[in-house]
Parts: C-alpha cells; structure tokens; sequence
C-alpha cells in the first residue's frame, strides 16, 4: 500500500503540479469575488470563510474525476481490482489519500495566503484553517465515490462533480458553520467542529467502500 | 466467482418482463381512464371551493402545489425500493422500474418547483429564498436530473444500473429532509396541515379537493410509470435484437 | 496446484459468447484459447481473473493440498494493456508492481534481472512513454517475473513483438510451465510452444434468449 | 470541416450530453453557493454575477483538457495533423466552436433561471448573460491553447486548466466587472465590455493559429 | 505517381534510429519495412507521414505528370492506433472519414461496401466501442477503402487479426497495388503478399553525436 501511495504522489509531482492548480484555480476564485461585493472591507471580512470553502470545494473538484480513469485507460485498474474485498477497500483508501495529500493539502497551506486578501483576522484564517484541514479529506473521500461511478465514461468530469456536489453540502455546512464559530462570541467552534469531522471520519469510512463496489461493478 | 442465477420463485415469476408487459398491457386502460376520470373531478372541485379569505384565488395553486410535492417524493420512494430491488435480487425488471420513473419524478418535482414559486411571488414577494424546504426540493430536483445524466452517459444500460441504484440509496436521505424540514429549521414555508398526526388541520372545502387531487395525480403516475416500464423493456428487447442480428452476421459470413 | 473451471458461460450485452466451458489444468500445462475476432477469447480470459462475473458455472484454484485459494492472488493478468505509467520509468513500473503484487513470497526475479531476461538491459531509466511498442509489451511480461504467481493469464501476449522475441516469450513461458506454473493464453499467433492444450472458441453466438437472462 | 463539427457535437450529445452536464453543474454550484454564504438574498444578488462567471469558468474548464487529448488516444489526431496549415487552422477553429456550441452556450442560455435563483435583478441577469456570450468562446479558444500544449503529457488535465487560468483570468475579471457596471450607476457598461469582446475577438484569432502550432510541434 | 525518399535519418531523443534510408516506390509497388522491436519502424513511417520531422533528407510524392504532391493529401495512415470514436456508430465513424479525407473525389467505396469488404456486414450500426479487438482492427482497415489515397502507410496492421482476416488483408492490398496504388507497411508477420520489396532496419543504433546533433 505504501507503494502505491508513493506511486500516486510521484505521478502527481512528476506531471505537472495537482497541487499548483488547485491552488490557482482557488486564487483567481477567491480574486473575483471582490469585483462583485466592492471594496467593503468589513464584509469581505465577514464572507471570507464562506468564500474560502466555497473556493476550496470547487477547487478540489479539478481533476477528482481522473482519479480511477487514468488506472482504467493504462489497465492498471484491471491489477488493482484482483484483489480480496478488503484490500481493494485499503487501495481505494491509499488513492483517496494521495489525492488528498496533493491537492488537498495545498490548498489547506494556501489558506492564510487568501484570508489576508480577504482581510481575515488571524483568528478567523487560522479557524479556517483547522476546518478545512478536516474537511478537505471528506470531500476526497466523497469524490471517489463518484470518480468510481463515472470511471467508465470519456467525459466524466462534470457528472462526477455534479454527482457529489450535493453530498459535499453538510462538509459545507458545518465547515463554514464552525469558522465563523471561532470569531463570533456566543457561538462555541467545537460542537460543529466535532460534527464536521465526525463527517470526515464517516465518509472516509464509507466512501472507499462504496467506491470500491462502483468499481467492481463497472469493470467490463 | 459466485453462482449468480436469480432466485426462482413467485417473486421472479411476478417481475417476469414477458409476463408484465402482458399484465400492464390490460390493467392500463383502465388505469388511464380512471385517472381521467379523477382529475376531472378535482379539476371541477377545485375550481368549485371558496377562495381563501386570506390568499384569495390563489389558493387554487395548492391543488396542483400540493399533489405534486407528494408525487414528487413518492416517486423517488418508489426508485429506492425498485433499487433495492436492483442490488438484492439483480431483477432487470427492478431497474427498467428506476430508471423510468426519473423523468416523471423529475416532471413533478419541476412542478411543484413551479408553482410553488408562482404562489411565492404574491404570498412571500418573491420568486425564490433560500430555506430549508424550498432548497431541499431543489436538491432533489438536481438528484433527479443527475441521475438522468448518470444513465444518459452509459451506453449500456446493464452498466449504469447498479451504480444508479447505489447512488439513488445514498439520494434517499433527502426525502425525510424534505419532509421535516419545516420543523427542523425555521422557515418560511406552510408547516403540514393535512398529514399530520392529529389529523388535518385544514377546512374540508379546502382538504376535499385536495385529496381527489392528490388521488388523480397519483393515478397519472402509475399510468404514466406502467406507459414509460413498458416502453422502455421495448427499448431494450429492439436494440438487443439488433445487436444479435448484427454479431451473427458479422460472425457468420466471416467464417462459413 | 490445480484450476478448474466448471461450465463457465459468458456473456455481452444480450449474446452468449460461450457456455459450458470446462477442463483442469496441473502444474506444468498450459491453455491456448483460440478463435477467430469476436469469439470472446478476451472475455472469458477477463472472467477467470474475475474481472467479470460469469453468467453461471465457476472457476478455482486449488492449492496441492486440496484447498481452495483465492483466484485473484495467485494469478498474473495481462491483458490488452500494459498497466504502465507512461510518466513512470520503467524501474519504477515494475518496483511498484512487485511491492504492490508480491508483498512478502521472496519469490520473483529483481527487477533488473527481470528487465535482463526481455532482454531490454540498459532501458530501466527510461520512462515508460518513451519505448517502441513491442519494447512495451517486454516491460508488461517482465512483470510476470518480478513477483510469482502460479497460473499467469496472458491476452494476445505476442501483439507487437518481432520474431525473436516471440522465442523469448515462449522460453519464459516455458520455464514458468518446467517451474511447476501454469499458463492461458488467448492468441492468433503460435505461440512456439509444444505439448500445449487447447480450446477453441467457434465464434458462434446464441441470443440470451430466456427473459430473465435478457436484461439483469 | 462541417463533417467535423458535426462529429464533435454528435460525440458530445451522446455520450452523456455535455451540455446538459455543464448547465446541470451550473445549478448544482449555484445551489450549494447558499449553503456556504448563508440564504441572505441581497448578498446573494450581490454576488450573484461572480458566482455566475465562476460557475461558467469551471465548467469550462473541467473537461477541456479531453479537446486533443480524446483524439490523441484513439489516432485521430495523426490524421488531422496530415492536413496544410491552413486547413489545420481551420480544423481547430472548428473543434473549439463545436466545444463552444457544446458547453459554452447552455450555460448561457441557463443563465436567466440561475439569476432568478439568486434573487438578481433581470438588469443584472441580462448584463451577465450578455457578457456571457461574449466571454465564454474566449475560454474556449484559449482552452485550445493549453489543450493543445498539454496533448502530448499524460496528465495533461491539469496541466491544461493551470496554462489557461491565468489567461482566463482577465476574461473573468473584465466579464465580472462589465455585469456590475451595467447595474451600478456611476459605472458604465460599455468600456470593459468592449474589452471583454476585444479580448474574446483576439483569442478567437490567435487561439487557432497558436494551438494548431502546438499540435504540431507535440507530435511525436 | 512515384514516392522517393532520399537519404532519410530520423532520431529519437539522442540515438539516430536510421540513416540514409533511400528507396523509390511506383505505381502498383509496396514496400515492407521489417527489424526488431525499437528498431525505428513506427518512427519511419510517422517520418514519411509528415507527423515527425526527419532529421535530414526527403520523402516525396510525384504526379503522373511529375508534378510534386502534398504527401499528407495522398497518403493513408493506419497507425497503432484506429483514429475512430467508441462512442459513435462505425458508420459513422467511417463517413466522417470519408468526407474528412475525399472531400470531393468520387473515388472510394461507400460506407457499406467498405464494410462488407472486411466483412463485418451489419456491424454498421454498433457503436465503435463494442466491437472486438480484431473487428475494431478490420473496421479501421475499412477506413482506407471509403476514401481513395495513392499510398498507403501501415504500422503492423494485422496486429490482433485472425488468420483468416489475415488473408483478408493481403487480398485487400493486392487489389489496392493492382489499380495502381502504392503501400508501406511495417510489420513483423509475414503479409501475405508476394513480390514485394523490402526494408530492414537494423536495430543498432548510433549516438547522435557531433554537438549541433544533439539538440536541435
Ligand atoms: C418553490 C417553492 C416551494 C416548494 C419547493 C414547496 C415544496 C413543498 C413540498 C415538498 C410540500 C409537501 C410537504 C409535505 O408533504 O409535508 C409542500 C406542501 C405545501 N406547500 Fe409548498 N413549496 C413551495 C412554495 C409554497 C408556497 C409559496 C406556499 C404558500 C404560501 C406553499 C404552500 C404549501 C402548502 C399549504 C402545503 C401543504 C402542507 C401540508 O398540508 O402538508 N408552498 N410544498
Ligand atoms: N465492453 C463491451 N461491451 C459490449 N460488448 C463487448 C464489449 N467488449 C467486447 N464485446 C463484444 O463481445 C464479443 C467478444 O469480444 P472479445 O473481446 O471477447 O473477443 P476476442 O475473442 O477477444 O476477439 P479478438 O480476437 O478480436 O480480440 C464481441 O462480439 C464484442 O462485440
Ligand atoms: N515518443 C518517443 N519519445 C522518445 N523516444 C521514443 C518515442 N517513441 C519511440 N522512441 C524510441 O525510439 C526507438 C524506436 O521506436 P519505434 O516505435 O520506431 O520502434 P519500432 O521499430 O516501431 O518497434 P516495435 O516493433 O516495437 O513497434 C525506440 O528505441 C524507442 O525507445
Ligand atoms: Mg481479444
Ligand atoms: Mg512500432
């Protein structure tokens, strides 16, 4: 499993940067929203964390639906899937984690960058910072699901991010819910905090599972 | 590497494709009458109630508003059933069932969709908000409509079943979603008043032609789902008789 | 060591490509499946790996003892394609493949023994995108080597080579068949191996034709 | 070259409707904006231009890396490259219509229902619409570009939406601020979406000569 | 109609593959070009297709009348590849060829001629995709039937066909040569053909060595 995981982070460092686009793509995002709302500090401030995960979610989307369809065209899926149920379940999960380490990730580290474009108060980044680093791996986790039902299909893409872009929703949700949390009073951050990655944790249980029968089903 | 032969029994022979095209073939007719029948009686009760003396006539779009919002999450029920179906038993007839009812569930969620918003626009001062039920619905809508998608883009219909099928499951959650969202989150929209626990809350001059409709639309769908199961198991015998034609050509000749 | 496959019926779409395919293979024998375009040769080898679920009938493994073993891991598939990054270089292909396909069994040739014996020596630093196609479809076999595993599936595994390495192909197999292995193979070619057995595949199909077959 | 056109599209219709995926993408970020921003309608209509123009620009994206590459897999592009350099222009220029016609144009023509869900005003869903139209078929022939270069690099997906971006950006921007000016009064319409069109008028020029290039220059 | 190649080399990264490749080809006349894996046939015959520049030297086409032509207007070329969409029809498929490749000459047999030609009748309405190795193969055979061209240029084009269509192929290209056309071909099986004449390539490679060689 290692292997593999090194395997997948070497093709994603090797061609031309996952990561970078990720965290383009959540720049020229987190860029044009300024144009809409104005030069108003104070509610720039107030949208940053929703923009920010709102950028994240669409961000992580570029790419998710190569992410069992470049193994199918080269018959590597065909080795990968002569495996016992629980192994094919631990190599989804390895796959689901090298794209999260490579797209993910950056886009977690890129983070404070954005909310000082935002002008985010350190607290406020740093609490968006926390969330997304909970639930950018629930949104792999989801998007294998739909990259397995899709793996079949020339054009995937859009049908996968259409696919579970309804799912990512309570990510959403208690992502955004608990980093305004952290910067205003009354509200306590950790209870959807806690949700947030009860999520995280539920669909990194689920995900690879269900992803793993997709792809058992569509091998042909 | 399992045996994967269906299980033989009254259940298969029920969900026999033959044997249904048989059966819907006679019930239809009357089915179609009936729903007719029904909706030109609630058509005609409708317009025969007492406006409202709050909304005024635009209480009548609760006649289409209404059955349509049921129907709309009655039929995903039926998809999820028929989905079961499809992933326990592996009936082809359980996903033939699924994958027709897309369309008309999709048809009467767009309708409450929009009357819904029609009734908003005098009764809320605008076409949309953002709430919870207004918002699950369209999510709902958007779950129809991808799954359509997901079926269009596989060109081999035994290949999209069971991905559709789990992905229709997983869907599932939105209907109680639906349901309870009035009393979960606060929201705009009118809280249930004739499926409730404690009976109906609504005056019968209202609550009667409402049912007759609910009763007609109900029948509209399971006409129109028997009309689209039946087109579509044609569908499907054509094109597979098509291909067979076509190999035993191509290998015959090839290799006399 | 045997494998047993017991009434395999396979079928596309709506056609039944075979059915009642049977015969056991002992270590040390091998399967040439032929056929003409179409018989359905790809598709069956797909359903012994268990990459597709046959319509009915089985296919085992059975170690020397009697027991049952898992299909999956005791075979190597080698199908259309090569199941290489193009990105990758050839070493890293095939060390990726032996941790990933031999985790433990010290058994298998290293990696630049395995590359010596398609006789490709000096191209482990080329990435994989870059070799000719017969030189690719070398590095597929050269897989075979690097992690051992007793019955090999091989789908047109000569496509694309020149003469002397068909002769190459056909002494591994040869050496892998004297070890105590087993081997498929679907081709059109000969495959220069003697006291093989065989079955042929007509290319007839039969319409599925009973209802419930008709759709599931 | 109508023989062409008329591939792409059927190709595109068929398996799996792109253009039905893109505007069906378009609702699906449409719909989960809200649950990150919060259903505040005049933010909602405030924003609603950008999160439009972002919307398209995503569905854009996702998927224009298949423009060569789809051809490069199975040979085709072999035999479109053994054409003279006009008529190789010529192919391209029409290979990004048909993608335009595919999935540029649904978006904006589902523009309208997208502002009635974010609450803007029919000024305003106009004006986006407008610079829709203009800007979408820049994305498209600049997506020729990246397309093009990325043909030859297994993972070009990425590759492809990271080259363009940055180019895209301007047409995002300039489109943007054209459908803000058309509703904020002191601002005028006209200027930056005269930009918006020279930049799409500019692209749609060099986009074809520069990609036809790159094509050639990749075979290998 | 003559095709000339004079003194050709073409390079792979730093290795020359070949050099002073020379030959003429006439009316009726085909060549066959042969070696080991990696020799460097694919990339002759990308480099007479016009896909890769040669490093030096020329590949010509001339009219009846001497005349210079466009090489890629009159040339086929059938590579690893089958240049058709899985998702569209093989009629379909096929017409866009044809009116792609001969927009406006009438010669070249219709669609359905042409796939009765490599005898797949009735296959015209399957979407590309669901066809076999070997029928995908016959139907990009087809392709070079629907639109006429002179010379045709094929990479081992009876990769993955059957015996039998093997002996479809030669048929098709002794007739093409009979009405006066030319053809290319790189292959490691014998063809079939008689009277044709033939090209080795070595194998060997040299270094491309003098420095304004090495990367230009
Ligand atoms: C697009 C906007 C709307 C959507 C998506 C929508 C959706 C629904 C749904 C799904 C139901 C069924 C609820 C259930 O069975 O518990 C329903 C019922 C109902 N809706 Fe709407 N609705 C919309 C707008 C409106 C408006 C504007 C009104 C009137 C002010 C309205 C009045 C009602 C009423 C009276 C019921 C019946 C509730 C009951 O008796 O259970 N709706 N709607
Ligand atoms: N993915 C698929 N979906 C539907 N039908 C298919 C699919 N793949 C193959 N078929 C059909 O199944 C039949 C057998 O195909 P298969 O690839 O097994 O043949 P084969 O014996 O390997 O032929 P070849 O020698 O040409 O490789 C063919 O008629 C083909 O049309
Ligand atoms: N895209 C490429 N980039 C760099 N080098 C390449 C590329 N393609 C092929 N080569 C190298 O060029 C040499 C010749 O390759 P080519 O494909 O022409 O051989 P071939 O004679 O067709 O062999 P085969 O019989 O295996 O098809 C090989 O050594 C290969 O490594
Ligand atoms: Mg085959
Ligand atoms: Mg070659």
């Amino acid at each position: 499993m290692m292997a593999l995981l090194k395997r997948d982070l070497a093709i994603a460092t090797r061609s031309g940067g996952a990561a970078m686009l990720g965290v383009l793509f959540f720049l020229a995002v987190v860029a044009v929203i300024p144009f809409g709302i104005g030069p108003d500090l104070n509610l720039l401030a107030r949208i940053g964390p929703a923009i920010l995960w709102i950028g994240a979610l669409l961000a992580s989307l570029l790419g998710l639906d190569r992410l069992f369809q470049a193994d199918r065209e080269d018959g590597s899926l065909d080795l990968l899937l002569m495996q016992d149920w629980l192994a094919l379940v631990a190599t989804v999960f390895v796959k689901c984690l090298a794209h999260w380490l490579a797209t993910g990730l950056p886009l977690v580290l890129a983070a404070p960058l954005l909310g000082l474009l935002m002008n985010m108060s350190a607290l406020s980044t740093g609490a968006v910072m926390l969330t997304l680093l909970a639930g950018t791996p629930a949104i792999s986790f989801i998007g294998a699901v739909g990259a397995a039902i899709a793996v079949a299909l020339p054009r995937g893409g859009l049908l996968v991010s259409i696919l579970i872009l309804p799912l990512a929703i309570p990510v959403l949700i208690f992502g955004v819910s608990a980093s305004y949390a952290a910067v205003t009073d009354p509200d306590p951050f950790w209870p959807p905090f806690m949700i947030l990655s009860a999520i995280a944790l539920f669909f990194a249980a689920l995900g690879p599972v269900a992803a793993a029968a997709a792809l058992k089903g569509a091998s042909d | 590497m399992s045996d994967t032969t269906a299980p033989q029994g009254w259940f298969t022979s029920l969900a026999n494709p033959t044997r249904f095209l048989a059966l819907s073939g006679r019930v239809l007719p009357y089915l179609a009458a009936a729903s007719a029948v029904t909706l030109l009686i609630g058509l005609y009760m409708s317009f025969a109630a007492p406006e409202d003396y709050q909304q005024g006539i635009t209480v009548r779009i609760m006649f289409i508003h209404v059955p349509s919002a049921w129907l709309a999450m009655m039929c995903y029920s039926v998809m999820a059933v028929a989905s079961i179906g499809t992933l326990v038993w592996r009936h082809p007839l359980a996903d033939v069932a699924a994958k027709s009812a897309l369309p008309i569930g999709a048809a009467f969620t767009f309708l409450s969709l929009l009357t819904g918003s029609l009734w908003g626009r005098p009764m809320w001062g605008t076409w949309w908000v953002w709430d919870a039920r207004l918002t699950s619905v369209f999510v709902l809508f958007l779950m129809y409509l991808g799954l359509m998608a997901l079926h269009k883009a596989m060109d081999d219909p035994a290949r999209a079943a069971r991905p559709a099928a789990v992905l229709t499951l997983v869907g599932f959650i939105n209907i109680p979603i639906i349901k309870f969202s009035v009393e979960w989150w606060n929201t705009l929209h009118q809280p249930a008043s004739v499926m409730r626990l404690d009976g109906p809350t609504i005056h019968p001059t209202l609550l009667y032609p409402l049912l007759v409709m609910a009763i007609a639309f109900t029948l509209i769908f399971f006409t129109l789902h028997f009309m689209a199961m039946r087109n579509e198991i044609l569908r499907r015998r054509v094109s597979a008789m098509r291909r067979q034609a076509a190999q035993s050509i191509g290998s015959s000749e090839a290799r006399p | 060591m045997q494998a047993t496959a017991t009434k395999l019926k396979g079928r596309r779409g709506d056609s039944v490509l075979f059915e009642d395919v049977s015969f056991t293979l002992t270590r040390g024998e091998a399967l040439v499946v032929t056929g003409p375009n179409g018989a359905g040769k790809s598709t069956l080898l797909r359903v012994l790996a268990g990459l597709l679920a046959a319509d009915s009938g089985r296919f085992t493994l059975a170690g020397d003892d009697g027991a049952e073993l898992p299909v999956a891991e005791f075979t190597h598939y080698l199908g259309h394609r090569n199941a290489m990054k193009r990105e990758l270089r050839v070493s890293e292909n095939l060390a990726f493949w032996q941790r990933f396909q031999a985790p433990e069994s010290g058994r298998g040739l290293s990696i630049d023994a395995a590359i010596d014996a398609v006789e490709l020596g000096g191209v482990a630093h080329l990435p994989f995108g870059y070799l000719s196609a017969g030189q690719q479809r070398r590095i597929a076999l050269a897989r075979l080597l690097v992690a051992h595993r007793p019955l090999w599936l091989l789908d047109e595994p000569t496509a694309a080579l020149d003469k002397r390495s068909d002769q190459l192909f056909a002494d591994l197999v040869r050496a892998h068949l004297a070890e105590g292995g087993m081997a498929i193979a679907a081709t059109h070619q000969p495959l220069g191996l003697d006291a093989v057995r065989s079955l042929e595949l007509s290319g007839r199909h039969r319409a599925a034709s009973a209802s419930a077959e008709s759709w599931s």
